[in-house]
């Protein structure tokens, strides 16, 4: 028992607070638009160039110039505007997203990030925004599925993958629980299908209670 | 966060507090937020640092603010004009402390502050007064000087049509220091000629995206 | 000096010399100058290090450039793609050298090329393997890293529109890199749709001002 | 007999190159686009935020948003664009203005240029876009008398007011003559009611000959 993507991606937008702007990552992130009814009032940012950037675009509603940071067809909303990228990463870089949701390999204890390399030698390596969003927006938000298929957990007291950020990460939504990381250390909230005390097995990072 | 729709200047003013870095558009006349600075000089906020290409003209806006003492500091390019007399006589008696900033450095500061950009090397202003007492660094075989981000904490600007968003159009050379000024503040203030609805705007032609304004006042 | 309206690629390409360094813009296909890039192949300019954020797809275009031989050098922030094999064998044949960037930090240093600024400090990238090396500075409590900018001797960019004087319009996100690039190069070289006459472009709405472009060609 | 402000001017522009971008600045150096036809190709740029700008505007052309940095009414001509004061000065710091034209009260030999300050205690200084103009465009042509009121020329061999920028002037055009300086030293031509003799003997700054 726990929570499938889409349910964690519902939890965060769940979270995100009424009219903020928000830069969802490519891959699962950008699943959270999907729970984000108008009455949000959230205006989704791409960083290729568009705020109020609109679901995918289907069929005839396909334009080659309008896509996402993923290079999938999308649409613009009503009220949306276009820019450039050294704009849309000034935007970005300058602290004007209220929110940025990412994908994770790791996430510290400290919010260190580690999204963008698995560090494998023959990998070939590709940041993209990564670290742009990671610095900029006011919160970062990381969905991850909180156990890799080894069973090791992607919560972890030090990155051992190449780091996107440092100290960037705010709150990890994961498929059995949501960890604020605070000053103070990590809280866990929201428990499925686990247990604090096997939760806390789990995890070589200490936690918090809420 | 979602910028709001004001009915009066005074309610778009409301937050600026003592003490306050208030960025002020306008070059001469044009673009300046004549409405936003008079609803200022009521609203009473004072100890203000102002942030502008110019020093104020005749008696009104800037100027009236000036003379009723309300501003500790000016950070411009261009104080002295034919009818800067305000600003002249306060600068001559020393009751307004000045720090004089090349145009170009002034836009490109602010527009560090916007961007997220920490500090820059400019090669504007290396070797003259303006430069005295700030890190140099040769690059490329010419002396640059190292320049830092001037943010407000208030920007109030003029723009020409604002869409309920808060996307903005400007007017001709009204643009000038809009743009710029809305991404530098923590909170920016717009007069606009005209509130239209959302999806008015030309999506292309928006030259400030809503996510840069807070306040937006029709005057 | 003035745009020169070009009636072929290869006529817009022709001063593309071997060793040059060439921005290429585009987003993945959205803003990729496609017929330039196919000229610049035909022209035969090799040695060259390549600008631009991802780094080809599939077997034309940047990726027929890179299996040609004809690329020592790619600046990019992604280069990884589901299409981008040509890429792949030969980085990990050590065949073509990889600066990876992050992509902000791409538009950034290109910005400052073209606005003259010699160099700045960014948060982005600080504390991480792209930033190893370089000069660090805590500013306002945060590391920051010393960029520098990346000159185009060439951009080759794709644009919707242009006037005889060079003006340029974009389309939704196909805009990208175009603008930045364009200030950036020496040269800058400009595929459009349509080339209208002068007077035809709104001026609130040119994005790139004809001061940027050199050559145009409608393909 | 030497050259009014008009013929000054006539000279500058005839030295201009077809098609370039020029930013003149304000005062004298603005009479300067009297002298340049439509066939010239020469854009005008001001600094407030236009390119293509037409001559002054006059009645019901006067419109309160077109203005120039002098702040004069002016008009815009087919095939403009208008922009922001940082995209403005970005264009002119990035070396894209193929030449400005600006005024001065001294230029030395090795082209420092001072213009902005007289160094008077009570003057309230402005510098305006002076610094970036000289500091930024590719060639910088100052416009001026080479005499001052009492005699004293203002090419010298060193600054006494304060400077503008170092190194920045690569011409000098006077009432009397045109000065180019070059890294061998100042090329003196065109001179007008004044012998070579006379111009070296009143000048401290040593003259090359053409």
């Amino acid at each position: 028992m726990s929570l499938s993507r889409d349910q964690i991606a519902a939890r965060v937008a769940n979270d995100i607070p009424h009219g903020a702007y928000v830069n969802l990552g490519i891959g699962q992130p950008t699943s959270v638009a999907d729970h984000l009814p108008p009455a949000s009032g959230v205006v989704l940012h791409t960083e290729n160039g568009l705020l109020n950037m609109g679901p995918a675009a289907r069929g005839e509603d396909i334009d080659e110039d309008l896509i996402n940071a993923g290079k999938q067809p999308v649409t613009e909303l009503p009220g949306s505007s276009y820019f450039d990228s050294a704009d849309s990463f000034a935007m970005m870089r300058g602290g004007h997203l209220d929110v940025c949701v990412l994908g994770a390999f790791q996430v510290s204890a400290e919010g260190d990030l580690a999204n963008w390399h698995t560090g494998a030698p023959d990998a070939v390596p590709a940041v993209g925004g990564a670290m742009d969003l990671a610095t900029g927006a006011r919160s970062v938000f990381v969905m991850m599925t909180l156990f890799a298929r080894d069973g090791a957990p992607k919560l972890v007291p030090r990155c051992t993958y190449p780091l996107t950020g440092i100290g960037c990460v705010d709150r990890v939504y994961t498929d059995v629980a949501t960890f604020e990381l605070t000053a103070d250390g990590v809280v866990a909230r929201d428990l499925v299908g686990i247990t604090p005390t096997e939760l806390a097995q789990r995890l070589e990072v200490p936690l918090l209670t809420a | 966060m979602s910028a709001r729709i004001c009915g009066t200047a005074a309610e778009a003013v409301a937050e600026v507090a003592d003490g306050a870095t208030v960025l002020v558009g306008g070059f001469g006349m044009a673009g300046m937020p004549v409405g936003l600075v008079d609803a200022l000089l009521e609203q009473g906020a004072s100890e203000l640092t102002v942030v502008s290409n110019n020093a104020g003209n005749g008696d009104t806006g800037l100027a009236a603010l000036l003379a009723r003492g309300r501003v500790r500091k000016v950070v411009c390019s261009f104080p002295r004009q034919s009818d800067s007399w305000v600003f002249d006589d306060l600068y001559r008696s020393g009751r307004v402390e000045l720090e004089l900033v090349p145009q170009g450095n002034l836009a490109e500061r602010m527009r560090a502050a916007g961007a997220g950009i920490g500090a820059f090397f400019t090669p504007t202003g290396a070797g003259t007064q303006l430069a005295e007492g700030k890190e140099t660094r040769e690059i490329d075989g010419r002396t640059h000087v190292l320049e830092h981000p001037i943010r407000g904490d208030v920007a109030l600007i003029a723009a020409h049509r604002a869409d309920r968003k808060g996307n903005l159009t400007y007017r001709k050379t009204a643009r000038n220091f809009g743009p710029v000024m809305a991404t530098a503040a923590r909170h920016t203030v717009v007069q606009v000629g005209q509130v239209v609805e959302v999806g008015t705007l030309d999506p292309e032609s928006v030259v400030t995206p809503g996510i840069y304004v807070d306040r937006v006042v029709s005057l």
